[in-house]
């Protein structure tokens, strides 16, 4: 019988490379910026497949409804004429294929020589592996510094190394506003120099 | 109901995945008239409310008395409309933006629970869900603004953009404040611990939730661009903003959306803090109908609660558009700077300071002044909480779908005394951590 | 090779995917002349490394070896997505600089580091 | 109460606060509050949490250690049994053999009194002999005088914030005329100033608080800059800077002298510490000058210890070491044996003296004592509230409390020495006080006169007398000094002939002066009551009479004390009735003087009542002292090389000599008086008239005697003399010798020039080319364009992964 969860997967999996290409192979921008879109939507749904689905939201709510539409903002600020295309020669796009596939192969020979990567859990850890905990609660604790997910890790060494992220999250909410503050200053208007180009 | 299907129906019980199927198609279809027929009414209700206010009668022709067949003819005129798309126009683009929309506004229903136990998919993080998909509406908008090649079009979309994304800053801090109240993102459980008197109700949870609500409502104000933030279609200045090259099914659709997230922001507000099918006076309670401990998730007087309480929610939400509706017409436009400043200038540090003064007030009162923190029906167990974890058992259901019924008895009483005292101290933690 | 609609998928699955995404992004980056679409592909590129990152912290997908390094893999996914986020800003900036001086956005333009 | 613990707590937070305050004010004081005037409040509040502090520290001596009134000195004369019994007794034990004396310091007060010593932190270990710490020595002494330092000090704060508030803003300095014929115009200095009073009250604290000779040396020179602070704190006036620096080099003399003798007392003894510095274990691992000197085993009595006869007898030593017959240890062993005999032979009793007199040196120059004394007077450019606290109350003093700490290693001959410098510097202040008509000034020279009697009186035995005189004196000079201040925000003048009636004008002001002059000449009934002043000038005229009665030969002295208070009654009277009574002189100042805010007569109220007070019963003040008096010191001590006796104190408690004291401090005092009255008061003889009538004397004492002109033609004109040979064998030998090299250098400069180019730079220049064109070959690969770096770092990637994978699987594996 169908196993939903591989069935999702391949849906999933398919538009997400799909439009992943799409996007490479699009000329025009904005069409690129909205492949893009469906395909990082897709991967979220990836991520609540496999059961991450606060990444999942966030992964939405960041990428989709945050960098996209500043990529957009570019495309309207920047876009010379209604649709801004720039051709690329053959050669390098021979050059980039060649190596992008290479890469490829070399990625894909990685992901499968792990022999317990091949497939998923069959039996009765598949039925356990189905109900997980929903994983909301325990990140944003994580985020704390409070690691209630491995309350109960046997392993004391472990339990040792598995301290909180509230480190990291200061750091990277500092870094936020850095960001944004010199964001702000790069972006801010100065006088255009139209007809120079170099 | 799948499982309902599975367990019951022979036919499914050899196929299941019929029954997901089916039980899928059935949410789908409920939540697409949702939006269709409410677009229809909020259409309609509108003109009226505007008509009342600009001291007219509004459409009083078809369908004899209201003229309530109103916009059911313009559907079908439209319908019938030529489907233009502009010579200079991206058309795949062109085409895709209403269905973009659409979607969008559709999909963050899925996860928008009308009364306790009936959500299509409820997700243990509905609030963010709903947040995250809300915010992808746009992205049709400035699709069909790009795509329609028209300065008009594009100054919408622009503006329209920019006040979005600036807007759901400050959207975004405002449902933090009963997430973190109620200690959970999802939408049944937050429902659900205002059960009671309106007491309960979270924007009666302290003075910031009551500050809070407001700037939420601006705010979903502007991020579903409705007056006096509707700058995306401003009719003075670009003719009709994004859908200026529109027509026919592709146009409505446009309106599905807006009205569609009008509902949709309204029912939120209507869950986070007016506590969702929990009405102000606990009728069902009372009478007993309400679900209660140990009794089997299915029972008829449970579903007439649910009946009811789903007729409270919508009733809040209608009230909510209607009230959006009311301001769209006595209020006048904003200029874009004004817009923006509203956001930054105002909405976005009285958020933080509520936020802020949220956490202080949850910290200070735990349970809450007035507020008794119920135990809530639906609740989100998760194994870390300790005490009892999830009751996959007693309820057939897969915790993906994670409403499971936990019995009021005093066992599970117990357990939720163990997980409030694991909160406790897991935030004393934090605030011993830095 | 396994049927995918009746076998459980595991992480190799995802890693596939997940370098089909970085691969696609690589191309992106060093085929798109516009400033714009080489930003367009370091998103897909992260998104790749997300992938996997979700793939190894998911225990669902582990085979029966069961081990995941659990929830790390999805707070580093976090942390990777917001950076993103802080980094699409400020090339967004940058690129925006780069236009108000030369009036264009192509990337083969800015080659005034050329040796 | 754990004194032992808590103490040094207590008393070292109290050092320490005004320190913070003192930082806090350096690093902010400019940004606080506007024209930085919350300086004040942050000084204030720092002296006035010491006090806190040392209070505290007080009740709980107090409640350790009961004041037991029996061997205190009854100043109200009543009680005199148990008094004549202890007299009759010390005298008896004085001419009686060791044994009784033994079994009389046994049975009194010998037993080692309570002290609390230790070290907080080791600084510096050098060799096996220099042991430099921070360490403390808390006895009451210690305790009353931070009691009265931060008391006054917090009275003289408050009453500075009134006093200085002209520096809030700017000031036009009317005594600095600038080149162009105006006045100085400068930002006020307020902060500063409250920052150097806060510098002050933690270094006089903490010389007060000083466990060992080299730290209060240190904090002793901490005072000394301070006080060249505040002299020079309106340093544009030329007077004012003179004065700062002749402050500090005349002191510095005196330091030399305190140097000599902290070397004598360390090269000879190894330590710096006063008292034993006790192990972990509680026995003792070093032992302290003190104990060094007055030992228990003979009962305190004062012998030379052996590390003096040794370092005196250094020759017989020498000669003992050197022997080829004798291992060290033997040689250690016989030196050990024949010390007893050197010391018989009176080696090393000289280095004790020299060590004595050294130190007193340096309290010479600090409490301006007769040679040293001609800075005092000039520090009064100061502000007043300056001298009030530094110049009258505290620093000045520091000299006398050293002088009663290392009281124990003073011979005889030093205590002698002491008396007579007292002796003379209180009868030429006292005279030159006379004829002084600036109001601060004749305060000055009431204190340096002041300060020679508590020398005289510590010199002649009487330490209890001459530390008491010390608290109350420190008071009622305080408080004068306020008053003065007062007059002289009100006149905006020092001249006393220029003031007049000021009583009218400001009656605060007036009355607590007059209650101060009261003090300082010891009014009071007698045997009855009467002002502090009145029972510690007692002690000492009764202690200068038991020392006639004891060594006749030195009667003088106790003639100079008894006309001291005459003197002093004289001036301090003529002072008042000048300044406050009789028709104005000056009527332009006297039309605008006014009294003081209150911030500013607050504090002299306050004052004025323990002027009035501090010296009854009620605060047990000589009872508390008594506790602090050394061991030993009460035995009768006779000089070796001087005929000297320094008499037991308790003998001056005797009736006859008591009455007799009281009788004969009250006449001289009423004399002074009454001839006041006469010549100011009622104005029945015109001073001018006398003036004329002792031309000659008059001049001299207006003149200070002359002293300035002295010292200008025996030290500074000899000095500048040789300083310009000096200068002139600088210009004519050294600079051409210098000039010459110059020229060399240039010239070798000009060589290295030509090497520098033609060598180096060639090199330089040769691979510079060469690195360009290898830069130029290579630039070909830096295209800059970003698609080619990305799909060079992607076949970077690959190629790595690749190579290490058969590197991997085919060579390491091993497969």
């Amino acid at each position: 019988m169908i196993n939903w969860n591989s069935f999702f997967f391949l849906l999933f999996a398919l538009v997400a490379c799909f439009f992943a290409l799409a996007v490479v192979f699009t000329g025009s921008v904005v069409r690129m910026a909205f492949f893009l879109v469906l395909c990082l939507s897709a991967t979220a749904g990836l991520f609540f497949l496999a059961n991450a689905d606060f990444v999942g939201a966030m992964q939405l709510l960041i990428y989709v409804g945050g960098t996209m539409v500043l990529l957009v903002f570019g495309v309207m600020l920047t876009a010379q004429g209604p649709f801004v295309r720039m051709k690329t020669d053959g050669g390098q796009w021979l050059v980039a294929l060649i190596v992008g596939s290479s890469l490829l192969a070399v990625l894909i020979t990685a992901a499968f020589r792990v022999e317990s990567w091949r497939r998923g859990p069959v039996g009765e850890a598949a039925t356990a592996s189905t109900n997980l905990d929903p994983t909301a609660t325990p990140i944003g604790m994580a985020l704390l510094g409070v690691r209630v997910d491995a309350v109960d890790e046997p392993d004391a060494v472990l339990r040792s190394g598995l301290s909180g992220y509230l480190l990291p999250f200061e750091i990277v909410s500092v870094h936020l506003l850095v960001v944004l503050i010199g964001a702000a200053y790069l972006a801010r208007t100065k006088k255009r120099v139209r007809d120079r180009t170099v | 109901m799948a499982d309902y299907l599975i367990n019951n129906v022979g036919l499914f019980g050899s196929y299941p995945w019929l029954a997901y199927l089916l039980a899928g198609l059935v949410h789908a279809a409920l939540l697409l008239q949702l939006v269709a027929v409410g677009a229809l009414f909020f259409i309609w209700l509108e003109r009226k409310v505007a008509g009342r206010i600009q001291d007219r009668l509004g459409p009083t022709r078809v369908g004899g008395k209201f003229g309530w067949l109103q916009t059911l003819a313009d559907g079908i005129k439209l319908i019938a409309k030529e489907d233009l798309t502009p010579g200079g126009a991206d058309r795949l683009l062109f085409k895709i933006a209403p269905y973009v929309s659409f979607c969008a506004s559709f999909t963050a229903l899925i996860s928008l629970p009308f009364a306790f136990g009936w959500v299509a998919q409820s997700l243990n993080i509905g609030v963010f869900f709903v947040i995250a998909v809300l915010g992808l509406e746009i992205f049709g908008v400035i699709l069909a603004g790009y795509a329609s090649a028209s300065k008009w079009s594009l100054f919408g979309a622009m503006r329209e953009a920019a006040q979005v994304v600036s807007y759901e800053v400050p959207l975004g801090m405002c449902v933090v404040v009963p997430v973190l109240i109620c200690g959970t993102m999802d939408l049944t459980t937050i429902a659900e611990m205002q059960r009671g008197w309106f007491t309960n109700w979270l924007i009666f949870h302290d003075p910031f939730t009551f500050i809070t609500f407001w700037v939420y409502f601006t705010c979903a104000l502007a991020s579903v661009n409705r007056a006096p933030f509707d700058l995306a279609e401003a009719e003075s200045e670009l003719v009709a903003g994004f859908h200026t090259e529109y027509s026919g099914l592709r146009w409505s659709f446009f309106f599905m959306a807006e009205y569609g997230s009008m509902l949709l922001v309204s029912v939120l507000a209507a869950i986070l803090f007016f506590g969702g099918w929990n009405g102000p006076i606990p009728i069902t309670d009372w009478v007993g109908w309400s679900y209660e401990s140990g009794t089997d998730p299915v029972t008829f007087t449970g579903y007439l609660s649910n009946l009811l309480g789903m007729l409270n929610v919508l009733g809040k939400g209608v009230f909510g558009v209607t009230f959006m509706i009311w301001v769209r017409w006595t209020l006048p436009r904003l200029r874009i700077d004004q817009v923006m400043k509203t956001c930054l200038k105002y909405c976005t540090p009285i958020a933080a300071v509520m936020f802020l003064g949220a956490v202080i007030w949850k910290y200070n009162f735990p349970g809450g002044l007035f507020f008794r923190s119920q135990v809530p029906l639906a609740n989100v167990q998760e194994t870390w909480q300790g005490g009892g974890g999830r009751l996959i058992e007693n309820s057939g259901q897969n915790s993906q779908q994670s409403v499971t019924i936990t019995a009021r008895s005093d066992a599970s009483q117990s357990n939720n005394q163990t997980q409030v005292v694991v909160a406790n101290d897991s935030r004393r933690q934090e605030e011993a951590l830095p | 090779m396994m049927n995918l609609l009746t076998e459980p998928v595991g992480v190799s699955h995802y890693l596939v995917v997940g370098a089909i995404l970085f691969v696609s992004g690589v191309v992106c980056m060093a085929t798109k002349r516009n400033a714009l679409g080489v930003l367009m592909g370091i998103e897909l590129v992260l998104n790749g490394a997300n992938v996997n990152f979700i793939a190894f912290s998911s225990p669902a997908l582990q085979g029966n070896s069961g081990f995941s390094i659990g929830l790390d893999g999805q707070v580093i996914a976090l942390f990777v997505i917001v950076l993103a986020a802080a980094e699409a800003a400020v090339a967004l900036a940058i690129t925006l600089n780069f236009y108000n001086n030369h009036a264009t956005i192509d990337v083969d333009q800015a080659d005034e580091l050329k040796g | 109460m754990d004194l032992a613990n808590t103490l040094p707590v207590l008393l070292g937070l109290a050092c320490l606060v005004p320190l913070v305050s003192f930082v806090l004010i350096v690093l902010f004081g400019a940004r606080m509050g506007k024209h930085g005037e919350y300086a004040a409040y942050v000084a204030t509040g720092a002296i006035l949490i010491a006090f806190a502090l040392s209070s505290v520290a007080m009740v709980g001596w107090m409640g350790e250690h009961k004041p037991d009134s029996a061997h205190a000195e009854h100043a109200d004369g009543a009680d005199h049994t148990s008094d004549t019994t202890h007299a009759a007794a010390a005298s008896h034990a004085g001419e009686a053999g060791h044994t009784a004396d033994a079994a009389h310091h046994v049975s009194h007060s010998d037993h080692a009194k309570p002290e609390y010593s230790g070290e907080i932190y080791p600084l510096a270990v050098i060799g096996t002999q220099l042991k430099l710490s921070i360490s403390y020595y808390i006895d009451t002494l210690t305790v009353v005088m931070f009691c009265m330092v931060t008391l006054i000090a917090s009275c003289i704060h408050f009453y500075a914030i009134g006093y200085m508030h002209d520096e809030l803003h700017e000031v036009t300095d009317h005594e600095v005329h600038l080149r162009n014929g105006h006045h100085l115009v400068r930002p006020g200095r307020f902060h500063r100033f409250f920052q150097y009073l806060s510098l002050f009250c933690f270094s006089m604290l903490s010389l007060v608080y000083a466990g060992n000779i080299a730290m209060v040396f240190v904090f002793w020179e901490l005072v000394g800059i301070c006080s060249y602070f505040l002299i020079g704190f309106y340093f544009e006036r030329h007077s004012a800077s003179n004065a700062a620096n002749k402050a500090f080099i005349t002191n510095r003399v005196g330091d030399f002298g305190m140097l000599i003798g902290m070397m004598a007392l360390w090269g000879s003894l190894g330590t710096f510490t006063f008292a034993d510095t006790k192990g972990a274990d509680g026995q003792v691992v070093q032992v302290g000058i003190f104990s060094q000197v007055r030992t228990e085993e003979n009962h305190f009595e004062l012998v030379v210890p052996d590390g003096m006869v040794r370092a005196a007898a250094a020759s017989q030593v020498g000669e003992l070491v050197g022997k080829r017959s004798l291992t060290p240890e033997a040689a250690a062993a016989q030196v050990a044996a024949e010390t007893p005999g050197w010391r018989e032979q009176g080696f090393g009793y000289w280095l004790l003296c020299i060590a004595g007199l050294g130190i007193f040196c340096g309290c010479v120059g600090k409490s301006a004592q007769f040679p040293l004394h001609v800075w005092l007077p000039d520090a009064m450019e100061g502000p007043t509230p300056v001298s009030a606290l530094v110049h009258s109350a505290t620093m000045v003093a520091a000299g006398v409390y050293l002088v009663g700490r290392f009281y124990p290693v003073f011979t005889p001959e030093v205590l002698l020495v002491i008396a007579y410098i007292g002796g003379i510097t209180l009868f030429i202040a006292a005279t030159i006080a006379i004829t002084a008509v600036d109001i601060k000034r004749v305060l000055a020279y009431s204190t340096v006169s002041q300060l020679g009697y508590m020398m005289l009186a510590l010199g002649i035995g009487g330490w209890v007398a001459g530390l008491f005189h010390l608290i109350t004196h420190a008071f009622f000079k305080s408080l004068l000094f306020m008053c003065s201040g007062s007059v002289i925000h009100a006149c905006h003048t020092n001249d006393m002939t220029k003031m007049g009636g000021l009583r009218h004008k400001m009656p605060w002001t007036a009355y607590t002066m007059l209650i101060g002059c009261l003090a300082i000449i010891g009014a009071g009934i007698p045997f009855v009551i009467g002002f502090s002043g009145y029972y510690s000038k007692d002690a000492i005229i009764a202690q200068a009479l038991t020392f006639k009665n004891a060594n006749p030969d030195h009667a003088v002295l106790f003639y100079t004390a008894a006309g001291g208070a005459a003197l002093t009654a004289f001036y301090m009277f003529r002072l008042w009735f000048m300044t406050f009574s009789g028709p104005p002189r000056d009527h332009h100042i006297y039309d605008h003087a006014h009294e003081s805010p209150r911030v500013m007569y607050i504090p002299l109220v306050i004052l004025s009542v323990f002027a009035v007070s501090v010296g009854w019963g009620i605060f047990h003040l000589t009872d508390l002292l008594e506790q602090a008096r050394p061991a030993g010191i009460l035995t009768k001590a006779t000089g070796t090389l001087l005929t000297v006796t320094i008499p037991n104190e308790h003998d001056s408690h005797e009736h006859a000599i008591h009455t007799a004291a009281t009788w004969i401090a009250f006449g001289t005092a009423l004399s002074g008086l009454l001839v006041a009255v006469l010549f100011y008061g009622i104005r029945k003889v015109d001073p001018a008239e006398v003036q004329q009538t002792f031309r000659p004397i008059y001049r001299f004492l207006v003149n200070k005697w002359h002293f300035d002109e002295l010292y200008r033609a025996i030290f500074i004109h000899p000095l500048l003399f040789l300083s310009r040979r000096v200068a002139d064998i600088d210009r004519s030998v050294i600079d051409p010798f210098i000039n010459r090299c110059a020229w060399g250098v240039r010239k070798l400069a000009v060589l290295d020039d030509a090497i520098d180019r033609l060598g180096v730079d060639a090199a330089v220049n040769v691979t510079a080319r060469g690195i360009r064109a290898l830069g130029n070959s290579l630039r070909v690969v830096q295209t800059g364009q970003l698609r080619q770096y990305v799909t060079f770092i992607v076949i970077g990637t690959v190629a790595l992964f690749v190579l290490a994978s058969f590197v991997w699987s085919y060579s390491w594996a091993g497969n």
